[in-house]
């Protein structure tokens, strides 16, 4: 922690000194407003560690097209004011090329106007839809659709022929709006929901949902939240006997969740990113080498699990970098445009086809069905 | 059976409360706090000794800073006002709140069961309960009967008793009251710390957990009657169990507001609390 | 007698200062966060006439902000189109007091006009002020800031809890306020300027009106109740709906904050409504030294610049917690004290006071 | 004519009877005193008469209104304004400004005039001003105008305390021990001031232990014993009055 405060202080003495120096090819400088702690720290806090590692890792190899990436790390806590008051400092002051995050939909909703005025290319690490439906010139997300997981899920219980289920979802903007959008695609799918309960992000006992849930009949358990408050769903539903199956939001790609749910947490089955199972990915799959290696490199620097959430980052830094090659240079419209036209970029959360009107890029494919199998995830075998 | 948990929980903030309370007439808003501390700090003893063990050594280190708090922040002030340390005592709640961080990151982390695991429940009369909450329960319930045999028959414990009833009496009578702060300080650490490790298994712990206790606590304590720590187990239950039954009404993001609520319907129609008169509200237990 | 005017003439003239020294320096960038802080202030000074005045507590003046921010926001935001048909919404519609615009999208909304939104918001503010205000100020010492505390602890889950207030997410694309044709409050690069003056000649203003107030049959009544609250009623001075009065005014001061600030920013979350916001606002308060409208204000300019700027990394909470414990513990009185000449003098002289406001 | 009436007093401290079926009037433009052994219920029925504590039963009519419903700040301004055994001047305030609270109830500003500081307002600011230093000047203390007031000696501050009184323009004047704590110069100058005081036409109900400045100024005196009314009349038959005697030599002095 002290640390990041070091490189983020660091960044700000190298910004002001080098805005008077002549360098032979100018730094670009990237801004990234990430909640590094408050609520959402379990998003922002891996964001930012993912962020320091690749800028200093292009750096050593001479940057992109021989600028130097600048990197300034602001801290929001979750609190989209201050979200607003940093998008603002970073354009209007730091003139940064491009701002990456926030980490929260709230924040980012907060700052797309300024983002567009600006003229500022925004790459969240946000999930909510809305970020990019309808979409906004400057605005980009790279973390997986909301409604691409819920069809992979729903995919899955028409396999297991699942028909009748309970949905349990948490009070943030991630649960709600998967909440919506699981309302939205149950019918068309021929699903049923029988009990649809919302919970507080901050809970630490549900088990009193869990039952209302049991009373209802249901033959799975559909729970939406990407907060810590999922693993306590888990828990209490097994604890109170339920033993149908249990469905996760992508959301549940964090290590640290399955060890808070301890054993309830085997069998849970949820779509996902590769990122989690990357190691047991078949050789020759697509994102195989990529996820391995942030995997590892993360993983020796930080002593810690590298998350999904860490991967978002780690795609926006990588199609900015992707789009400056393609644009040939540090032009905000070209790169712009150049993101736009980028196709197939290998990312950790899938392989991103951006367009005009897809400010996304990833489709269902980027979702794989995971379970968690002896503590650990693993990829779902299908009979 | 989720509300049992909390509304033991509450009680033990509700009794850490009242025994700062009681010799000197302190509010400590930090009370939350130490039964983060008490989590937090057992959770990463436990990773280079048994859990016993951990437990043991958070509770010491827990009452450590409750007696470092006392000394260092309280301790030299003279006669203060009771706004000046209603707004110390948040501070320090805060401080606490932001080294945690600091020192332990962002993450939430949690004791293993004591025994069993995240699965194992026992069947009570047609009620599943992990044997968790048992522990819960017990241990608190023994904390609590130690406290009260500590205040009635052990000569400190008098003479703390003696302290809240008049000080100047008691300073009078060789009783250093300066010391029987800090001791109050260390015990109610203690009892918080010992909440937080037998109650992190079920609830977990984050930095951030202590807050919302103390709040939730200070509810109880006022329900009981400020002061008074046997009816703050029964006040703490009360709220526990509304807490967990107010869902099936209203939707669950709510059900801090309505304990608040409660807090606040409390402080304007009987100040005392529901189990004391205004009169009782004088008289002080531990 | 208008002695009382001079440090206001004195403010302005630094307002206008600092906007000169921004622009010859070429970093009016500054003036966003100024701006907003100019906000903050305008609900600290208000806090700081019910701390430092009335002598009450107020642990949970986030809420009013809140109530106040989050009022306005749904009310500009909410798209009342699809029940046009509505009676009352075509009655609405024809009194003008609705507004149709166009969204980011260039989809059609209809909405309630701002200043409409900002006079709901007030008048709610005050509604619940008085219900809230009425028996929590009957309460005293520890059962007040709790119950102050408790209030905002309320008021931050229901918006945390409630969807169509967006709950985690807050409410975003909030419109500008059109104060004046051609010049509204928002967050516009291309209004940077005006917005700034809006905002802190706003803030000028209230503390115009509160430097009266204090200076006036009012003002001594309230200094006199915090001083002696049995010889004030005995003066004939009601004394519980002065000091209720007072939590009113300082609601409307944070509710009006929150409007604005709202606007300004385009939008608004639950943070805002958060109990460490309260925490430090009235850590805001006491570091200026409690009965001082001056040193609350220069504060709170301080302070909340140097957080929204960000300097205080993730250390900002802690630092705010380590200001509060040590201005308590060394100075409760604050820094900037009303009779620090005096205190440094008796310093000098070596006798030691420790009186205490019971 | 009858001013205070004070009919069928009691009131109850758990165990304690503090005043029982006590009744007496105050006369328009009198000087009555109270006087009584400690413990009387003096002090509690000077509470009872301001407001701060309401009588289990019994009426006081003052100006023909029943008092016992109505709350301390309603009392003031209908005349009826006291002095604390205890000063209770504002700290924090100048002497002028102690002063300038007692003109509250002779005052409209609320809070919106307040903060807009309309013409209305400072004229009235400036009426309280004069009225306040003509007040100062009577008592003798124009020249501690901007001292502040706890910082006075206390002989002074008694009078500054009697002075905010006065500002209030009361009809009656309860002065609850006025002469405490005053050495024997500073006593008879407090005689002088009460007598002044009446003879301006402010009635003045009084509780005083010193028994020489209450002979010398009261036209009547009240003699309490445990909460009971045992002897009203003139100062000399009081002194003469057996029971009187018997309680204050017996139980007291």
């Amino acid at each position: 922690m002290r640390k990041r405060i070091g490189i983020t202080l660091a960044a700000f003495v190298m910004a002001s000194l080098t805005a008077g120096a002549a360098w032979a090819a100018e730094p670009i400088k990237i801004g990234a407003i990430l909640s590094v702690t408050g609520p959402a720290s379990f998003l922002g806090a891996p964001e930012a560690k993912t962020l320091e590692m690749l800028a200093e890792e292009l750096n050593k190899k001479g940057g992109v097209k021989g600028h130097k990436i600048e990197l300034i790390i602001k801290d929001s806590g979750a609190s989209p004011e201050k979200a607003f008051s940093f998008a603002k400092q970073l354009i209007d002051e730091n003139k940064v090329f491009a701002i990456i995050g926030p980490s929260t939909s709230g924040e980012t909703m907060k700052i797309k106007n300024v983002a567009e005025e600006g003229k500022t290319i925004l790459l969240s690490c946000a999930a909510a839809e809305v970020i990019v439906n309808p979409v906004a010139k400057y605005v980009f997300k790279t973390p997986q659709k909301d409604s691409d997981a819920i069809l992979k899920i729903f995919e899955q219980m028409k396999k297991m022929k699942i028909s009748k289920i309970g949905v349990v979802s948490s009070n943030t903007g991630f649960g709600q709006a998967g909440k919506a959008q699981i309302e939205k695609l149950a019918p068309e799918n021929g699903i049923k929901i029988l009990a649809n309960e919302v919970y507080d992000k901050a809970a630490s006992d549900l088990t009193a949902e869990v039952t209302k849930v049991k009373a209802a009949g249901v033959e799975a358990i559909l729970n939406w939240s990407i907060e810590p408050a999922q693993s306590i769903v888990i828990k209490n539903a097994r604890q109170i006997g339920l033993k149908v199956p249990i469905f996760q939001s992508h959301g549940f790609g964090n290590i640290k969740y399955v060890e808070a749910a301890g054993e309830a947490a085997e069998g849970v089955l949820f779509p996902a990113g590769r990122l989690l199972v990357a190691d047991v990915l078949p050789k020759g799959h697509a994102q195989k080498e990529l996820l391995v290696k942030y995997k590892k490199d993360y993983e020796s620097r930080y002593k810690e699990a590298a998350s999904t959430f860490g991967g978002h980052a780690y795609d926006a830094f990588l199609i900015l970098v992707k789009a400056i090659e393609k644009a040939g240079g540090a032009d905000k419209e070209a790169v712009r445009t150049a993101i736009e036209q980028l196709k197939g970029v290998v990312g950790t959360g899938g392989v991103f086809d951006f367009s005009a009107a897809d400010h996304n890029g990833l489709n269902i494919d980027a979702f794989e069905m995971l379970t968690v199998r002896k503590g650990k995830f693993a990829i779902l075998k299908q009979k | 059976m989720a509300g049992i948990t909390y509304g033991t929980i509450y009680a033990i903030v509700a009794i850490g409360f009242n025994i700062i309370y009681n010799t000197t007439g302190i509010i400590n808003f930090a009370q939350g706090e130490f039964v983060m501390l008490g989590g937090m700090s057992a959770v990463t003893f436990h990773q280079f000794m048994p859990l016993p063990l951990a437990i043991l050594c958070a509770v010491i280190v827990t009452l450590l800073i409750g007696a470092i708090i006392e000394i260092v922040f309280i301790r030299w002030l003279h006669k203060p006002s009771v706004l000046r340390m209603i707004i110390i005592t948040i501070g320090i709640s805060i401080l606490i709140r932001e080294s945690a961080l600091h020192v332990w990151g962002e993450s939430v982390r949690a004791l293993p069961y004591f025994t069993g695991t995240s699965v194992t429940s026992i069947n009570l009369g047609g009620v599943y309960v992990t044997p968790q909450v048992l522990w819960v329960v017990g241990v608190s319930a023994v904390a609590v009967a130690v406290l009260t045999a500590f205040f009635n028959y052990t000569l400190l414990g008098r003479q703390m008793r003696a302290c809240s009833a008049n000080r100047d009496a008691a300073r009078l009578c060789g009783v250093n009251a300066g010391n029987m702060v800090t001791l109050s300080f260390m015990l109610s650490a203690a009892i918080g710390a010992i909440g937080g490790c037998v109650v992190c298994p079920i609830t977990y712990v984050q930095y951030d957990s202590g807050t919302p206790l103390a709040i939730k606590g200070f509810t109880v304590a006022i329900l009981g009657g400020l002061g008074n720590s046997t009816a703050a187990v029964g006040a703490g239950m009360i709220l526990g169990i509304l807490e967990s039954f107010s869902i099936w009404v209203l939707p669950t993001a709510y059900k801090e507001a309505i304990s608040i609520s409660i807090l606040l319907l409390i402080l304007f129609v009987r100040p005392s609390g529901i189990f004391g008169s205004s009169e009782a509200s004088r008289l002080k237990e531990f | 007698m208008r002695a009382r005017y001079l440090p206001v003439v004195a403010f302005a003239g630094l307002v206008v200062a600092i906007q000169l020294a921004t622009h010859f320096t070429d970093s009016a960038y500054h003036l966003t966060q100024l701006t907003m802080t100019a906000y903050y202030s305008l609900l600290i000074v208000g806090l700081c006439m019910l701390i430092g005045y009335a002598g009450q507590i107020s642990l949970g003046h986030a809420g009013f902000f809140a109530i106040g921010g989050y009022l306005s926001a749904f009310l500009t935001t909410h798209n009342l189109a699809p029940h046009q048909a509505g009676a009352l919404i075509s009655l609405l519609s024809k009194s003008g007091l609705l507004v149709t615009r166009s969204d980011l999208y260039g989809g059609s909304l209809l909405t309630v006009h701002p200043w409409c939104a900002c006079v709901a918001a007030a008048i709610v503010t005050v509604a619940i002020a008085y219900l809230v205000g009425g028996p929590v100020l009957k309460l005293r010492g520890h059962y007040l800031a709790m119950a102050t505390l408790g209030f905002g602890v309320i008021v931050y889950r229901i918006v945390l809890g409630t969807e169509f207030l967006g709950a985690a997410d807050g409410i975003s694309d909030v419109p500008g306020f059109p104060l004046l044709p051609g010049l509204e409050i928002a967050g516009k690069s291309s209004l940077r300027v005006p917005n700034y003056y809006v905002a802190w000649g706003l803030v000028t203003l209230g503390m115009v009106l509160l430097l009266n107030l204090i200076h006036s049959r009012v003002g001594r009544a309230l200094v006199s109740i915090h001083g002696a609250e049995d010889a004030a009623g005995a003066m004939g001075i009601p004394t519980a709906r002065y000091k209720l009065n007072t939590f009113v005014l300082s609601a409307v001061f944070a509710s009006l904050a929150g409007v604005l600030l709202t606007h300004y920013n385009g939008g608004i979350g639950p943070s805002e409504a958060s109990v460490m916001k309260s925490v430090r606002y009235v850590a805001i308060v006491a570091i200026g030294g409690m009965a001082n409208l001056w040193g609350a204000l220069s504060m709170s300019l301080v302070l909340n610049y140097l957080s929204l700027r960000g300097y205080l990394g993730s250390f900002d909470d802690a630092v705010f917690g380590t200001i509060l414990i040590l201005i308590m513990l060394f100075a409760p009185d604050g820094l900037l004290r009303r009779h620090l000449f005096s205190d440094v003098k008796r310093l000098v002289t070596g006798s030691a006071a420790d009186e205490e406001a019971p | 004519m009858t001013l205070l009436s004070v009919r069928d007093v009691s009131k109850r401290f758990g165990g304690l009877q503090a005043v029982s079926d006590l009744s007496f009037d105050v006369a328009r433009g009198s000087i009555k005193a109270l006087i009584g052994p400690n413990g009387a219920g003096k002090t509690t029925l000077f509470n009872l008469i301001s407001g701060v504590l309401e009588p289990d039963r019994g009426e006081i009519v003052f100006c023909g209104t029943a008092l016992q419903a109505l709350s301390t700040h309603q009392i003031a301004s209908r005349g009826l304004v006291r002095t604390f055994q205890h000063i209770r001047l504002f700290p924090k305030m100048t002497v002028l400004e102690n002063i300038m609270v007692g003109r509250h109830v002779h005052s409209g500003a609320g809070f919106l005039a307040g903060m807009l500081n309309l013409p209305f307002t400072w004229k009235e600011e400036r009426r309280i001003r004069e009225k306040s230093f003509e007040i100062m000047e009577l008592l003798g203390i124009a020249d501690f105008a901007g001292t502040e007031a706890t910082s006075l000696a206390y002989g002074q501050q008694r009078v500054v305390e009697i002075g905010r009184a006065l500002a209030c323009e009361p009809k009656l004047l309860l002065l609850d021990e006025p002469a405490a704590g005053l050495n024997m110069r500073e006593t008879s100058e407090m005689g002088g001031l009460i007598s002044k005081i009446r003879d301006m036409g402010v009635t003045v109900l009084l509780v005083e232990h010193d028994m020489e400045l209450v002979m010398k100024i009261s036209d009547e005196v009240v003699v309490l014993s445990y909460g009971q009314k045992i002897a009203e009349d003139r100062p000399l038959s009081i002194q003469k009055n057996p029971e009187v005697i018997r309680v204050y030599l017996g139980d007291d002095q």
